[in-house]
């Protein structure tokens, strides 16, 4: 019992993780149709970022980590605004090229940051609190998953309501269908791309934080490890679809656990059979709308 | 004599270790214990018996195809002897194209026991993974009777540690359990609650990469330490901290740490080093051996490799860790290995030494035999 | 003989998302018949030929093809049985040159297009088929040009010479006098009734009266996805429903 | 035929435009007074659409366009409709996801929006506000589509086939609301019914293939059977509505 | 015109086959791209790496750039070449065969097996298109990925790869000094890779692969079934990269874990697009100056000039997969034909972009 409680608790936080990272990615291919395969880089800038400025402060409290989290959200979110502003912008509409450049641009950042921080992971201490336990139904969960699972359903919940319930979320939502018309309104469309970019970037920045928290480290391919779960989560959830991303984000870490404890460690087989498994059935994933 | 043939002639030695990608710190300690041991093997002159030692550096990047095809390039052009290498992966691959070309390889820091008596060219310079297994039991005194679990990640690494413990302990009876986890997990609690239920007398971990962090987390914040004597190996200076909370509760067994041997050969090493702006490390010794191994295949092999290998095999002789041999039939090296423990050092955590086990009471068995 | 139905609709139904696209459509087009269908933008005549051609599956009623019911066939399938359509807009393969276009379907009518054996060259029978094709509609001289690159009428005469080479028994238009200048209007009419004449039931969709009642041998109307009328042309033109949902008021 | 008073508030001049690397219009000119209405014509596909959209920068252009004098053929989209064009696409564009009161949210430019007049032309929207604008029928969506370009003050309506696909007694509706608006705003609209045309058009500028073949005053064009004949390929004017 | 132009692009094309061919028996030198005389092993060693990149890159592009496949999958059937030849030499035959049959069979059951891997993830995968189909390509070579890293039963030796067990390899195919015999073998393999994507190219299945590329409905509109071609181009592509992955790993003398990676198929689709897309030999330009720049770029990294830069241009710069990454960027963004498209630009004088592939639609 209280190893299913574990399981369930623990993949939940780490899906709380994924959806970090997936939600900016769904959220750009959603809006903008760009695969980016540099979302990885902005979490793992980021991290370094964070936890460069965060020791700095206070290295292990909770004020250090604040900081920390402050200055992940602000360089993930400039650092993505850069990037469609300097490199996606200039492909308007060329989504396969859009797809190629993020491609080059993870593989030059990934190298760059070993270059200048090593190819060592860099172990990262955290406040005390986060190192404990709190016993649930005789399971002893590790503190840092509320906090994950915590901040993913504030960032999940901000989204929304960002999209609801503001004139920038109603521009995003309208262009998502018909990125011309906004543009006929008399809307600079494209700055609602960079703020998209930015947003989705600075839940990658959060997510590149709390990884390090999860993880223990930052490292430059903190960002690589996330991105593949993170994409098979986007397609799993349908494309462009924040709640089905938030869905197939627990639903895949959840299985990842379970798999890897009782079948053998084939959590990330069980992850690939039940990606294809849903595309074969439903191809455009578990929420995504009719293309 | 083979050797007054071309005696002067400079000898090539081509020297191949990650200086890019995910080993170049492992490639840098070995780059920096070699270049201390040639100076101490040739006392400062980079000769043998007059002759030059053209050393040629390469980088692997971490990645056989690249390796292969350096290797290749050096074999075409002439080099004698080739040596380093820190992934077992990439020093199988060399072993091959050494038995292949017919020429000397001396492995460098990679672990695999399978390098061991790979074939009659291959040599190695640093210990291998029965060594750490069998400096494991060192620390349940007589195993008969007692059951040891095995954590591990599921690769080669993994297997190969489990595999060992199976080998050393469970031949002297104890039961050996493995729990090995997916490379890919991330989520290491529930297989601590795992290691707790199956209540071992010792639980070996066997553990590599980034992960180590959250692993070691996971043990502490479950209660592992308080349950059950947990061994592992202490890695390289930028792991040290890598164990969190759990550091003082954990027993190490080693294979070198600087200051560890106190031998008169590790003092010239840390010497050199420290000139060099460098810190002794987990896999100084392997560069320093292969240095001393390298000059004795040139002193007294002359320049065939039959003569080279002749000149090695059951050479024993002084270095860093002590009193080394490299034995005759299958080219283990036989040495010394250790036990320690961290202790806290202001806000950062070192090793200091418990014991020294003897080289013979961890001597891997005959390799194919 | 001409009164066996080619192609028959019964009560055919489509929703999408609850929306009403087409209703109780049924229809019966006797071998060797011309139909016309007009109607209003939006009536769904386009996505009656959708349907037919098996690009959008009914949410009820059955597509019968020669007295076969090929409702849940696919588009591949229906085509290889005798259905050649056009587009509403021009639809060629862009990068192709303007003769592969044609020789593709000239193929795909012989079979063995989908071949790795065989390497269509200058002179084969496909190729000779596609340049006759061609010079039917008077495009020969274009067969190296990328068709990408033609003018929009021409593009209209590709699809034709695209859909003789195909030789099908049941043919669907979807306005091919859109977008043709009037001057070439004429010729174009005669190919269609050259199309016509081999003895191919053929289905027209066009807002270009005259051609239509040039054209065809019964007109059917539709209208917010029902068939309002299949008639005569002289009676649909007296049909005072079709004058205000269609002519308009003023007729 | 008679010239506009006062300045036109459009001149467009030697203007092309491509779709995907292909010409479709070429070197067009003619000009929009600054009052009434001025139909396009010509038949389908001939490039009536496309030059509202080089017009709007939505297609790629090169000529010169001028707004009440200014030069707006190198400025981006939104650009242009800030500075006062209103713009009702040819196959209505609802945003369909959203309501039909966020649709109108969207297009509001102004400080002072006029929801008011909106909701007196178009009340059947006021019941419709929380509907999303994806089920409503096609006449209800271009009533959308319409106050979505008159919730604000604009300087020139550009107007794609309004009547498109509706029925006749919804085409009455949008020509009442077309005849009210263009009392305050210039508007340039295309339109295949020509009853609508004849009812709500002073001047019209005929489309053939690309180029301009004919302009002039509304009833000089309408009631020439030869000329309609010529340009737009019908014996009569009720044939093409 | 064109009957002549392909006559002399025939007879320049067996010209430089020639040429390639008996670069060994030569001692050419370019200082800064080659290593050293092109007699010399070393540099034979990265030559013929570099051609079998190509092929893997020529049968890449034929999915792509003719059939408009985006597969992230790829170098799943590299692995399964070399993989699949290292483990069934080690497994293979009966010992009283001779050694030659155990070679030559143990590459037919490779190919057999490649097949059988292709035509299933083929069947499976083309049931989706778009993003989804890569999505697809992407999971099965994950899987493969995990499990030759796991190394079930010993057979794939996992992280450390597999060695090339030599006891049935024919002896010329083996040492430094054989490197020569290796160079041919990977000449001969880009040939036939050449020429069977050729012949793809101008069959008839082909001209429909690429009209479906084009207009999939288009083409089930004429009656043709487009996954059928789909399917036969996928399944064609995947053998010939198994049969690049066994000239692999006889160059190599094993086989590493790395090609099986979703990264080795991203360099792949890099290669594929810095060649150009829309041109066939674009993908063999791209592989050779891929593989020639990434050796030069790591010798420039560990420079003596490098490393006497100040920090700021010493660290990017001495990192190869920088520069790489950086230079992919720039021809992605201002030479949209690649390499081989460059020629084109410089006659037209305005930028072009072959085979552009327009928006992936989604199922
Ligand atoms: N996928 C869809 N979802 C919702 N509505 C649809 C869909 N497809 C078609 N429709 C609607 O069905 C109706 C019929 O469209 P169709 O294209 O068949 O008209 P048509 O008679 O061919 O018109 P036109 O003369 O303009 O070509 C239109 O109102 C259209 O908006
Ligand atoms: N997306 C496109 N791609 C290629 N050609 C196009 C595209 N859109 C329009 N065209 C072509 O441009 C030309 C002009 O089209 P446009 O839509 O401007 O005509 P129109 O006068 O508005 O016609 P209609 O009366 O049918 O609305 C037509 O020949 C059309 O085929
Ligand atoms: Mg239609
Ligand atoms: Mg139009």
């Amino acid at each position: 019992m209280s190893t299913i409680v574990l399981l369930l608790i623990t993949g939940l936080g780490l899906g709380a993780l994924y959806f970090l990272v997936a939600s900016g990615l769904s959220l750009i291919y959603g809006l903008m149709g760009v695969l980016n395969f540099a979302h990885g880089s902005f979490l793992t800038i980021s991290a370094f970022l964070g936890w460069e400025v965060g020791r700095r402060v206070s290295d292990g409290t909770w004020w250090g980590l604040a900081i920390s989290a402050i200055v992940g959200i602000a360089v993930g979110a400039i650092v993505a605004a850069l990037t469609e502003y300097l490199l996606i912008r200039r492909l308007y509409e060329r989504h396969i090229e859009q797809a190629l450049v993020t491609v080059g641009l993870s593989l030059a950042t990934v190298a760059l940051f070993e270059g200048i921080w090593g190819t060592d992971p860099i172990y990262t201490a955290r406040p005390e609190w986060l190192t404990q336990t709190t016993e649930i139904l005789g399971a002893k969960i590790p503190n840092d998953r509320f906090l994950l699972i915590a901040c993913a359903v504030i960032v999940l919940g901000g989204i929304v309501l960002f999209l609801k319930r503001t004139r920038y979320g109603l521009i995003i939502r309208a262009g998502v269908e018909n990125r011309q018309m906004v543009t006929a309104l008399g809307i600079d469309v494209r700055r609602s791309f960079t703020l998209v970019f930015a947003i989705g970037g600075a839940a990658a920045g959060l997510g590149g934080v709390l990884a390090s928290v999860y993880y223990g480290y930052v490292s430059a391919h903190l960002g690589s490890v996330l991105l593949i779960f993170a994409f098979i989560v986007t397609v799993i959830g349908g494309l462009g679809s924040l709640t089905g991303a938030a869905v197939a984000s627990v639903l895949v870490a959840v299985l990842q656990q379970f798999a890897n404890y009782y079948l053998g460690g084939t959590g990330d087989l069980v992850v690939v059979v039940a990606l294809a498994a849903v595309l074969l059935i439903r191809p455009r994933g578990l929420m995504g709308k009719i293309a | 004599d083979p050797a007054a043939g071309d005696a002067g002639a400079p000898v090539k030695i081509a020297m191949l270790t990650s200086q890019t990608g995910p080993l170049a710190a492992y490639g840098a300690a070995y780059t920096a214990g070699f270049e201390a041991g040639l100076d101490y093997a040739t006392d400062g002159t980079g000769t043998v018996d007059g002759r030059e030692l053209e050393i040629e550096w390469g980088d692997d990047q971490g990645n056989p195809d690249t390796a292969v095809a350096k290797a290749k390039d050096f074999i075409g052009q002439g080099y004698q002897i080739l040596a380093g290498t820190a992934a077992s992966g990439i020093a199988t691959a060399l072993a091959e194209q050494a038995a292949q070309n017919e020429i000397l390889y001396i492995s460098g820091p990679a672990a695999a026991d399978a390098i061991t008596g790979i074939n009659e060219y291959t040599f190695r310079s640093g210990r291998q993974t029965f060594q750490d297994v069998a400096t494991a039991g060192t620390f349940i005194g007589d195993p008969a009777g007692k059951k040891v679990v095995v954590f591990a990640q599921d690769n080669a690494f993994g297997q190969g540690n489990l595999a060992g413990v199976e080998a050393v302990l469970g031949s002297k009876g104890a039961t050996v359990e493995g729990v090995l986890v997916a490379e890919d997990a991330t989520e290491f609690t529930p297989f601590a609650q795992q290691l707790i239920s199956a209540s071992p007398d010792l639980v070996f971990v066997a553990w590599a990469g980034a992960s180590s962090g959250a692993m070691w987390t996971a043990l502490s914040q479950q209660g592992v330490f308080d349950a059950v004597p947990v061994v592992t190996g202490l890695g390289d200076v930028a792991t040290y901290g890598a164990y969190g909370e759990a550091s003082a509760e954990i027993s190490f067994l080693n294979h070198y740490f600087g200051g560890a041997a106190g031998t008169e050969a590790e003092a010239a090493m840390i010497e050199h080093l420290e000139a060099a702006g460098a810190t002794p490390d987990l896999f100084s010794p392997d560069g320093f051996v292969a240095a001393q191994m390298i000059v004795q295949a040139v002193r007294e092999g002359g320049d065939t490799v039959d003569g080279m290998i002749d000149a090695l095999e059951g050479w024993t002789f002084d270095s860093v860790k002590g009193e080394i041999t490299v034995r005759a039939e299958d080219h283990a090296v036989i040495q010394p290995m250790y036990q320690a423990k961290l202790v806290q050092d202001g806000d950062a955590w070192k090793p200091e030494l418990v014991d020294t086990i003897d080289a013979d009471d961890v001597a891997p068995p005959v390799a194919g035999e | 003989m001409t009164d066996h139905a080619m192609l028959s609709l019964e009560q055919i139904g489509l929703r999408i998302g609850g929306a009403r696209i087409l209703e109780g459509v049924s229809l019966d087009v006797p071998a060797g018949q011309m139909l016309g269908v007009i109607g209003p933008n939006g009536a769904g005549k386009t996505t009656l030929f959708n349907v037919v051609s098996g690009v959008v599956r009914p949410t009820s009623g059955r597509v019968l093809l020669d007295g076969a019911d090929v409702t849940r066939e696919s588009i591949h399938r229906r085509a290889a049985a005798g259905l050649g359509r056009t587009f509403q807009t021009s639809s060629l393969f862009p990068a192709l040159s303007v003769l592969e276009n044609v020789r593709l379907a000239a193929q795909a009518h012989a079979g063995g297009a989908t071949s790795l054996v065989r390497i269509p060259r200058a002179g084969d029978a496909a190729s000779e088929r596609a340049l006759e094709c061609l010079a039917e509609v008077g495009l020969e001289h274009r067969a190296g040009a990328e068709a990408s690159g033609l003018a929009h009428g021409e593009k209209r005469k590709v699809e034709i010479a695209m859909l003789i080479a195909a030789d099908p028994k049941v043919i669907l238009l979807d306005e091919p006098m859109a977008g043709v200048a009037s001057g070439d209007v004429p010729a174009l009419t005669e190919v269609i009734r050259g199309l016509h004449r081999g003895g191919r039931t053929v289905l027209m969709v066009e807002h270009h009266m005259e051609v239509v009642l040039g054209l065809v041998d019964r007109v059917a109307v539709m209208h917010h996805g029902e068939l309002l009328a299949v008639d005569t042309p002289e009676a649909v033109m007296a049909n005072p429903t079709v004058q205000s949902a269609y002519l308009g008021e003023a007729m | 035929m008679s010239e506009p008073a006062s300045e036109p508030i459009l001149v467009v001049d030697a203007l092309s435009g491509r779709i995907a690397g292909q010409q479709v219009i070429e070197d067009i000119a003619f000009e929009v007074p600054a009052t009434g209405v001025t139909a396009l014509l010509g038949r389908n596909g001939v490039g009536k659409t496309s030059t509202i959209k080089s017009i709007l920068g939505l297609i790629e252009r090169t000529g010169d366009v001028r707004l009440a004098g200014e030069r707006i053929d190198a400025l981006p989209t939104h650009r242009i409709v800030q500075r006062g064009v209103g713009y009702v696409p040819e196959d209505r564009e609802v945003f369909g996801q959203l309501t039909v009161a966020e649709n109108l949210r969207l297009a509001e430019r102004d400080a002072a929006p006029r929801r008011e007049l909106v909701e007196r032309l178009f009340p059947d929207l006021v019941a419709r506000r929380a509907q999303r604008a994806g089920t409503l029928s096609g006449g209800q969506q271009q009533m959308v589509s319409l106050a979505r370009a008159l919730v604000n003050e604009n300087r020139l309506l550009l107007v794609d086939e309004p009547t498109k696909g509706l029925a006749p007694r919804i085409v009455d509706e949008v020509a009442v609301a077309l005849a009210e608006a263009a009392q305050t705003v210039p508007i340039l609209l295309v339109e295949q019914n020509l009853r609508v045309v004849r009812r709500l058009a002073e001047r019209v500028v005929v489309l053939s293939g690309g180029r301009v073949v004919f302009t002039g005053t509304a009833v000089e064009f309408l009631d020439d059977e030869e000329l309609i004949h010529r340009h737009l390929g019908v014996h009569d004017a009720s044939e093409a509505a | 015109m064109t009957r002549n132009k392909t006559l002399w692009l025939a007879v320049g094309g067996v010209l430089l086959v020639v040429l390639l061919a008996v670069l060994p028996l030569l001692a050419i030198e370019i200082p800064g791209v080659l290593p050293g005389p092109t007699y010399t092993p070393g540099t034979l060693q990265l030559i013929a790496y570099a051609m079998l990149i190509a092929a893997l890159a020529l049968s890449y592009r034929m999915m792509f750039g003719l059939a408009g496949l985006l597969s992230f999958g790829h170098a799943l059937f590299f692995a399964a070449g070399a993989y699949g030849l290292g483990m069934t030499l080690d497994a293979f035959g009966p010992a009283e065969w001779p050694s030659e049959l155990i070679f030559l069979g143990s590459i037919v059951v490779t190919l057999a097996a490649g097949f059988v891997l292709a035509a299933t993830v083929g069947a499976l995968a083309l049931r989706v298109t778009g993003i989804s189909f890569a999505m697809v390509t992407l999971a099965f070579a994950q899987a493969g990925s995990v499990l030759i890293r796991r190394n079930p039963g010993g057979a794939t030796g996992g992280d450390e790869g597999l060695a090339l067990d030599i006891e049935h390899v024919p002896g010329a195919l083996v040492g430094v000094l054989n490197t020569r015999n290796l160079y041919w073998v990977a000449l001969g393999v880009l040939v036939f890779v050449y020429l069977v994507v050729l012949w793809v190219e101008q069959s008839r299945a082909g001209h429909v692969a690429a009209a479906t590329r084009e207009n999939e409905l288009r083409v089930r509109v004429l009656g043709l079934r487009p996954y059928n071609v789909k399917l036969l181009i996928f399944i064609v592509a995947s053998v010939l990269a198994a049969v690049a992955g066994m000239g692999y790993l006889l160059l190599q003398s094993g086989a590493a874990p790395r090609v099986a990676t979703a990264d080795f198929t991203l360099t792949l689709l890099v290669i594929v697009v810095l060649g150009g897309v829309g041109y066939r030999w674009g993908a063999i330009v791209g592989g050779i100056v891929y593989t020639l720049l990434d050796q030069r770029l790591t010798a420039l990294a560990g420079s003596e000039f490098i490393a006497g830069l100040p920090a700021v241009l010493r660290v990017p710069l001495s990192e190869p997969l920088f520069i790489l990454g950086t230079l992919f960027i720039l021809v992605v963004l201002f030479l949209p034909g690649g390499i081989a498209g460059i020629p084109q630009r410089i006659r037209s004088g305005r930028a072009s972009h072959p085979a552009e592939s327009e928006e992936v639609a989604d199922a």
